[in-house]
């Protein structure tokens, strides 16, 4: 059944105590890392779209420093509990929400077999412990004994636990494709890019779309932010945090953002698949003659492969999130309830029916006239972006990308 | 086979004490919202405890279900019909005093009633995959060239999905059917429609008993 | 049943049902409406309610139904020309055939004239020659036969509907069988087209007529409320379609039906459609009560029917016509051509039985019947012999036997498979006249006509509807469907009776003031021309009128309809004239009805009318002692020429007479004008033939409904209709005479001015007073039966109160006085007893009471309390035997 | 090693929290909760059986899983009863719902 990656090496049973550590540890290094890095790239990204430049002064060229600088910052802050607040929920909440995203990378597949827990209903697990999330958000924003964080946590609740239905449902649709939910499984089927779920059929084609806006909608992304609405409920569920908690929440908000993200790259885009159509563990151990020198060289690339797709899908929400306007609360559940909902089901039976009904012959065709429809589409779509990109983005007024002889801004024009 | 074997001990006694401990702490606190959160992490623990068993089906389940939705629940129900921000009703220390009397009676008379059965050792292999039906997709569920492997992998689930769908999953016996004998096994479609529809039935009266009434005195 | 590529006939029903769909949707939609609106306090019942239109009745009813009819229209229109090629194409192959096979039978007679010569190989070639040439013979007939069959099976087909019980176990194929049928020939397909087109006009001009119902609230100035306002209802749009589409599909159910039963059932749906159109206007007490009298006056008729029905289920065991026909008539002899009958003498060559009733006197009982000795053609005898059944299937052969006068037969009283029966034949006299009650009073003959004039009271449209289409064409019709069912003396009383009718009516026309009961004076009168025509043997012309009569009846009252709208409701023709040119088209139209129901040449009503008129002399030349119906259509011809022109004068030239009406008189919108024009073309148009002046060569009546005719009408009326031909042209003259008397008196009196006509009505006063009563018909049957029956109604009310409740009464106080000692004992021992039980257990309540709190957590407390004494329990009591030892 | 009593015993600690839960708490929603406690105390009981007896090895699932699923269900209508009963009685203590007291 399940193996741990480190397995192969050693036989000892003591190992394991030490492996299962290393393995968290790991895991959780790596979703700290992952959040501090989008952290700083949101804010980049939220300046390049709002024309003008994102932290430019900490660490070097970029500003690459300076999450790390707030952290330091965040880390040494004084930890202040309000009085009204619930001592003991307010503690906990965060580190619940914390470890509802992070006990999801547990069973997310980094590679081939590299993963923490190769369960065989992995996508459900998943699914399962994001969806505890939301608890430590309700508790948040109850424990804090504060009107805005209470009204943030409850919208926080009511948002996730509605798109939560629709997103589970849409993740079902690659789910019957493939006929398992054994997510290294999954990976394994979509060698090759043409055989990516995205392209299967119409209905994984919309199901992407659908889980995806599902997905920004549970991880309170803008445009579906209505839990931490500045102008209505100063920050939301976390108004009274500060300090080391808050970290806590925001490191839960982008592990689930990642951890999301990591579904919808398996489930849609070939996991760490690069688009060839052979795994690179395979090849690397036909190369080197040595099934284990083949697993690690093969998941190296694998790895930075996966980890790419997510951080692309983490990037397109970090774009959604600076183009959209913020909708509001009776619109984002009318969204879900009235519209992502039935589409999800109807995704879910027609899938199954295209399934069942059609020969292969015709699902084939289907898959290469969708791929090559796609592909074709982004093909357009980039010789449209190559055609315009020369021209600025002209609005009248003087703006970064004009300022060429400006010093002081690192990120300018030279 | 759990993937925990070797891990078991350590990981029980972890689990175990937490899910106990979280339980008690759920009886005795008096804040019905703390309550609830140690409610919450005695299922959490629960459903470690069916990963541990191998049971990861049922422990998933058990995360998305009660965690995910129940719980959820139970706090919104808190929180609506709480009047001050930390409620708490205090019971009175006799019936507190039964009370625990009554559980801890209950409690040791079912501790003697476990150490009287026997004590069998999990069997080495799962038995499902020898009686479980051949558990290959459908025609036409995989392209051409492609086996079916995917399904044998998971005994559990995928017997536990069947035996919903209506096919016999459960351990066989042999039983006379028009004068031949016959083995028969358990399948749970029945049950598993008939617990849909008590769902449907129980959301749509939930719906019903909560919807927004007006109170007697507004009406006069 | 088949496609409809197998099955045209398939046409017809999905015309039948078209309004059977549009009746259901109309009813679904209404009562959900209804239900909404009485539970409109609900918001989702509110939705539904405002999604059917609310308050505000909708024109979709009118669209719903008219699309429903004008489809029907289509498809019996498309039928209809399907078949009239095919039967004709088959007609005429049978007829060179015919030919052909003539031709041969010479060339065989001529053969074996010669073959007597012939001797040795020469008389072996003869022979061999005759015998292909008989091969042949045979084969021709074969195709002929086959292209017959496979036209009926065609357009024929029934379902089995229900299974009445077994009449007997060894022949249980025998009238245990109800089946649902449809069967095309011309005249059901003619009458088809017909009466969905008039229909589909009608629907036209009923969405105009009345739009009135379409407001929220409708006032009916003829009913007034308590306080002496008018009463205000919603209006009833819908319910008006909805009853007209039902009307609707009755009817054409009605003419689909291939059997009588099928028959029956539609003929009640009309009435009960009747009914409720008559009563549209319940809230009018004149309208309920012409509606019950429509109802009742046709129960009248319906027991006749249904005594018919009960005779004919008994002696024929079937209801389909023509298995009915082919019992009671003597069958054609395939082989010979004819089934020869000896002996009788006749003044024609007609020496076969075929297509005749086969009658016989008794000889002698043997074992479950009755030995027959066979009569000759045209002799009397006191049974009519019923033919055995057909075997079916393989007996083709069956039922081609040979009678011959004297021979016996063996007879049960009901024909079994390959055995004669028979019936008495004052019983098929009886069958015949039961049937014709019905007809009679569906189709308002001359004792149960009170209730059509009456039936004006329903709005005109409906009017329209009842007389050109359905309802009182449907007792023509089935007239012509029985029509070889009927024995001589049947035939003659329907004869009188349309002349009579026909008489009776016209000349309460005269006197009549209101425009619409002048017209249902007319189609009375015009209803009697169709009995009579029927009656004197004209079948085919007696339909005809039915016919054309349908088309210029329909105009008429629509016109007049037409008339009463642009006039806001004013039916008296006192308060109109002058009114041509306010309405020029409804005039001019009405005008080409009038002229067609006068029969003025090259009119519709003409063609038909010298049709009835030419039967009725040929009946006289052959019966002289009948001459009165020949004398009776004559003079009402004169006399509805001068009511129909009198009816025009009146309403259209002149000066106004009542202004009020005059000023606000106008035009009907193209709704209603629209059906108008149609019909009045069609009224000019629908009979010609060619070439037109020619009034016995009318297309529909030698080119359709001679080949609908049964056989039977040629063989019963043979010399009659040689005569009848021969003195068409005398008899058409004699008519036009009369028209043109009615008409200088019509012109001269309401056009003229020459006569006044208070001034002839003061000096016939006597004469106006009897026929402005209506020959005291009414007051007749007021006497006879209506009367009485209160008075006998009276007597059981008093016997009621009196008698019956007085025994009731004494039987309740006896009860009471017992009741009483009961109660004593009751109260005193029993109850005594059950306190005593009672008061134990409350004691025991009261004080297991302690223990229920109320409160859950106790009782989860003892739950958790008693489970866990139990298992102690059941701990101890194991170790317990484990201590012992 | 761990065996099939360990987990019985679980069990049955769960079980007792849920009924002392069940009748010491005031609360309408401490009550439900000591009913979530008790079916989770069957539940562990359920799979650990499928576990150690190969004879239940599915059944022990199956009816967990459809012990949650009724779990939930009845959650959902309990709370719908104790909104109800606020609505009410404005309050949320069993203590209050006494009407059917003898």
């Amino acid at each position: 059944m399940g193996t741990l990656l480190f397995a192969s090496f050693f036989s000892s049973p003591l190992w394991y105590y030490l492996l299962a550590i290393i393995a968290a540890a790991l895991l959780i290094g790596f979703m700290l890392v992952s959040a501090i890095f989008s952290v700083w790239l949101e804010r980049k990204v939220a300046g390049r779209i709002q024309d003008r430049l994102g932290p430019t002064r900490v660490g070097g060229k970029f500003g690459w420093l300076q999450t790390l600088a707030d952290g330091m910052k965040l880390l040494v802050k004084e930890d202040i509990i309000p009085a009204s607040a619930d001592q003991m929920l307010f503690r906990v909440g965060p580190y619940i929400a914390l470890a509802g995203s992070f006990t999801a990378f547990l069973a997310l597949p980094f590679g081939n077999m590299l993963v923490g827990l190769d369960l065989n209903i992995a996508i459900l697990f998943m699914l399962a412990v994001m969806s505890s999330e939301v608890f430590g958000i309700i508790l948040i924003g109850y424990g804090s004994g504060s009107k805005w964080a209470l009204f943030g946590g409850m919208r926080e609740a009511a948002q996730m636990v509605s798109y939560e239905i629709p997103m589970a449902i849409t993740v079902l649709v690659p789910v019957i494709v493939a006929g398992s939910m054994n997510l290294n499984e999954i990976t394994l089927q979509q060698r090759g890019i043409w055989n990516w779920y995205l392209f299967h059929d119409p209905f994984t084609f919309c199901a992407f779309w659908t889980y995806f806006t599902c997905a920004m909608a549970s991880c309170k992304r803008a445009p579906f932010d209505l839990a931490e609405a500045e102008s209505e409920l100063v920050a939301g569920f976390h108004t009274e945090y500060s300090g080391f908690r808050w970290l806590v929440i925001f490191m839960a908000e982008y592990g689930s953002m990642f951890a999301v993200s990591g579904i919808a790259a398996i489930m849609f885009l070939g996991g760490w698949s690069l688009g060839l159509p052979w795994e690179l563990t395979d090849v690397f151990a036909g190369i080197t003659g040595n099934a284990t020198a083949g697993l690690w060289i093969g998941n190296l690339l694998n790895m930075v492969v996966f980890i790419g797709k997510c951080w692309f899908l983490v990037f397109v929400m970090m774009w959604v999130r600076w183009t959209l306007p913020r909708l509001r609360i009776d619109q984002v559940m009318m969204t879900c309830l009235k519209y992502l909902l039935p589409i999800s089901c109807f995704l879910l039976i027609g899938v199954a029916t295209w399934q069942l009904v059609l020969p292969p012959s015709v699902r084939t065709i289907a898959q290469l006239a969708i791929f090559g429809l796609t592909m074709l589409g982004l093909v357009l779509a980039i010789l449209k972006l190559l055609a315009t990109a020369k021209d600025v983005p002209g609005t009248g007024m003087p703006s970064m990308w004009q300022m060429t002889n400006v010093t002081g801004y690192q990120g300018a024009k030279q | 086979m759990s993937p925990f074997t070797n891990l078991e001990p350590f990981l029980f006694w972890t689990i175990a004490c937490i899910t106990g401990g979280c339980a008690i702490a759920c009886v005795v606190t008096h804040n019905i919202v703390r309550s609830a959160t140690w409610l919450l992490f005695a299922l959490a623990g629960t459903s470690g405890i069916f990963f541990l068993l191998g049971a990861d089906l049922v422990g998933a389940i058990q995360l998305l279900v009660y965690v995910g939705g129940t719980m959820i629940l139970v706090v919104f129900g808190v929180m609506l019909t709480a009047q001050g921000p930390f409620i708490s009703m205090r019971t009175s220390s006799g019936e507190w005093a039964v009370s625990v009397a009554a559980g801890l009676l209950l409690l040791s008379v079912l501790s003697v009633a476990i150490s009287k059965i026997g004590k069998p050792t999990p069997p080495s292999g799962s038995t499902v995959a020898q009686y479980a039906p051949k558990t290959t997709l459908a025609e036409g569920m995989t392209k051409e060239g492609e086996t079916n492997e995917v399904a044998s992998k998971s005994p559990y689930s995928m017997a536990i999905g069947q035996g919903f769908l209506g096919v016999g999953v459960g351990p066989a016996h042999k039983e006379t059917v028009n004068g031949k004998e016959t083995v028969v096994r358990a399948s749970y479609l029945l049950p598993f429609e008939i617990v849909s529809v008590h769902l449907l039935v129980a959301l749509i009266g939930a719906a019903y008993l909560a919807r927004a009434k007006r109170r007697k005195e507004a009406a006069v | 049943m088949g496609t409809l590529h197998d099955h045209p006939f398939l046409w017809f029903v999905i015309a039948t049902l078209l309004p059977l769909a549009s009746f259901t949707y109309l009813l679904l939609v209404g009562g959900v409406r209804n239900f909404a609106r009485a539970r409109r306090n609900h918001p989702a019942a509110d939705a539904v309610y405002q999604g059917l239109g609310g308050d505000q009745p909708g024109r979709r009813a009118a669209y719903v139904g008219m699309a429903a009819i004008f489809l029907a229209f289509v498809c019996s229109a498309m039928g209809y020309v399907t078949y009239f090629v095919e039967h004709h194409r088959v007609e005429h192959e049978s007829e060179r055939i015919a030919e052909e096979n003539e031709k041969l039978d010479h060339d065989l007679k001529s053969l074996r004239r010669k073959g007597r010569h012939f001797k040795g190989a020469e008389a072996k070639e003869n022979s061999a020659k005759i015998a292909e040439i008989r091969k042949q013979i045979k084969e021709n007939q074969q195709t002929v036969h086959e292209s017959e069959e496979r036209l009926e099976h065609r357009w024929s087909g029934s379902l089995l509907w229900a299974r009445v019980w077994s009449s007997s176990a060894a022949d249980p194929g025998s009238g245990n069988t109800l089946r649902i049928g449809a069967r095309i020939d011309h005249l059901s397909g003619l009458m088809f087209v017909m009466v969905t087109f008039v229909a589909t006009l009608i629907h036209l001009f009923s969405s105009g007529y009345m739009s009135d119902e379409l407001d929220k609230q409708v006032e009916d100035h003829q009913v007034h409320g308590e306080d002496g306002g008018h009463f205000r209802r919603r209006g009833r749009f819908g319910r008006f379609f909805l009853f007209l589409s039902l009307f609707c599909f009755s009817m054409l159910n009605l003419l689909l039906a291939d059997n009588l039963f099928q028959i029956f059932v539609s003929w009640e749906l009309v009435g009960i459609c009747s009914f409720l159109l008559i009563g549209f206007y319940y809230e009018r007490t004149s309208a309920t009560n012409a509606a019950n009298k429509a109802f009742i006056t046709n129960r009248v008729g319906d027991a006749g029917f249904i005594i018919g029905l009960l005779i004919v289920w008994t002696y024929l065991g079937t209801f389909n016509f023509e298995e009915m026909f082919s019992r009671l008539r003597a069958p054609v002899d395939m082989h010979h051509g004819h089934v020869h009958a000896h002996g009788g003498h006749h003044k024609q060559a007609v020496t076969d039985l075929t297509h005749r009733f086969v009658k016989a006197d008794a000889t002698k009982d043997i074992e479950g019947g009755k030995e027959m000795t066979m009569k000759a053609a045209n002799e009397a005898g006191q049974y009519v012999v019923i033919m055995p059944r057909p075997m079916g299937g393989d007996h083709e052969d069956e039922g081609h036997q040979h009678y011959n006068a004297g021979e016996l037969v063996d007879a049960k009283d009901r024909p079994k498979v390959g055995e004669h029966g028979y019936m008495p034949y004052w019983m098929l006299v009886v069958a015949g006249l039961g049937i014709f009650l019905g007809c009679v009073g569906k189709s308002a003959q001359f004792p149960l006509q009170v209730w059509l004039p009456d039936a004006m009271e329903g709005p005109t449209p409906v009017s329209a509807l009842i007389h050109a289409a359905t309802m009182v064409a449907a007792g023509v019709y089935l007239v012509g469907r029985c029509y070889p069912l009927f024995a001589p003396e049947t035939l003659l009383t329907i004869a009188y009776t349309g002349g009579i009718t026909l008489f009776v009516a016209a000349t309460i026309a005269i006197v009549a003031t209101d425009i619409k009961k002048v017209l249902a004076y007319s189609t009375v009168s015009q209803l009697g021309y169709m009995m009579l025509g029927l009656g004197v043997g004209g079948w085919a012309a007696g339909l005809f009128h039915l016919v054309t009569h349908a088309f210029f009846k329909a105009l008429l009252f629509l016109g007049s309809g037409s008339v009463i709208y642009g006039c806001h409701h004013e039916q008296d023709m006192r308060k109109m004239g002058g009114l041509f040119p306010k309405m020029k088209i409804t005039a001019i139209s009405m005008l080409m009805g009038v002229f067609a129901i006068a029969g003025i040449p090259l009119f519709s009503g003409w063609y038909s009318k010298d049709a009835v008129l030419a039967n009725a002399f040929g009946f006289i030349r052959e019966h002289p002692q009948h001459v009165l119906l020949f004398v009776l259509p004559l003079i009402t011809a004169g006399i509805t020429t001068f009511y129909m022109f009198r009816m025009w004068f009146m309403t259209f030239a002149g000066r106004p007479k009542d202004h009020h009406v005059y000023d606000h008189a106008h035009e009907t919108p193209w709704m209603m004008t629209t059906p108008l024009v149609l019909l009045a073309i069609l009224s000019v148009g629908v009979a010609w033939g060619n070439p037109p002046w020619d009034a016995s060569n009318s297309f529909m009546e030698t080119q359709i409904l001679h080949h609908a005719q049964p056989e039977s009408v040629e063989v019963d009326f043979h010399d009659e209709h040689h005569a009848a031909h021969a003195g068409h042209d005398f008899a058409g003259g004699l008519a036009l005479v009369m028209v043109v008397i009615g008409f200088s008196f019509a012109a001269s009196t309401y056009w003229f001015g020459f006569l006044d006509p208070n001034e002839s009505k003061e000096m016939f006063s006597g004469v106006h007073r009897f026929l402005s009563h209506k020959w005291y018909f009414d007051e007749a049957y007021s006497a006879l039966f209506v009367r009485p029956a209160m008075a006998a109604a009276g007597w059981a009310r008093w016997f009621d109160t009196n008698v019956v409740d007085g025994l009731v009464n004494g039987v309740g106080k006896s009860g009471l006085a017992v009741s009483r000692v009961h109660g004593f004992f009751d109260r005193v021992i029993v109850d005594g007893l059950v306190n005593v039980v009672a008061k134990v257990w409350y004691a025991i309540g009261s004080w297991l009471r302690v223990f229920q709190t109320g409160y859950i957590r106790s009782y989860v407390l003892f739950l958790g309390m008693a489970a866990a004494g139990i298992w102690l329990l059941l701990w101890v009591l194991t170790m317990a035997p484990a201590a012992q030892p | 090693m761990i065996g099939l009593e360990h987990y019985l015993f679980l069990g049955a600690l769960l079980f007792v929290c849920g009924v002392v839960c069940m009748a010491t708490k005031r609360n309408a929603i401490g009550v439900l909760i000591g009913v979530e406690l008790v079916l989770n105390g069957a539940n562990v009981n359920l799979v650990a059986f499928a576990r150690y007896n190969p004879a239940f090895e599915i059944e022990g699932m199956i009816f967990s899983l459809l012990v949650i699923v009724l779990a939930a269900a009845e959650a959902a209508v309990a709370l719908a009863i104790v909104l109800n009963f606020y609505n009410n009685h404005s309050t949320v203590d069993v203590d209050s719902a006494e009407e059917l007291r003898g």
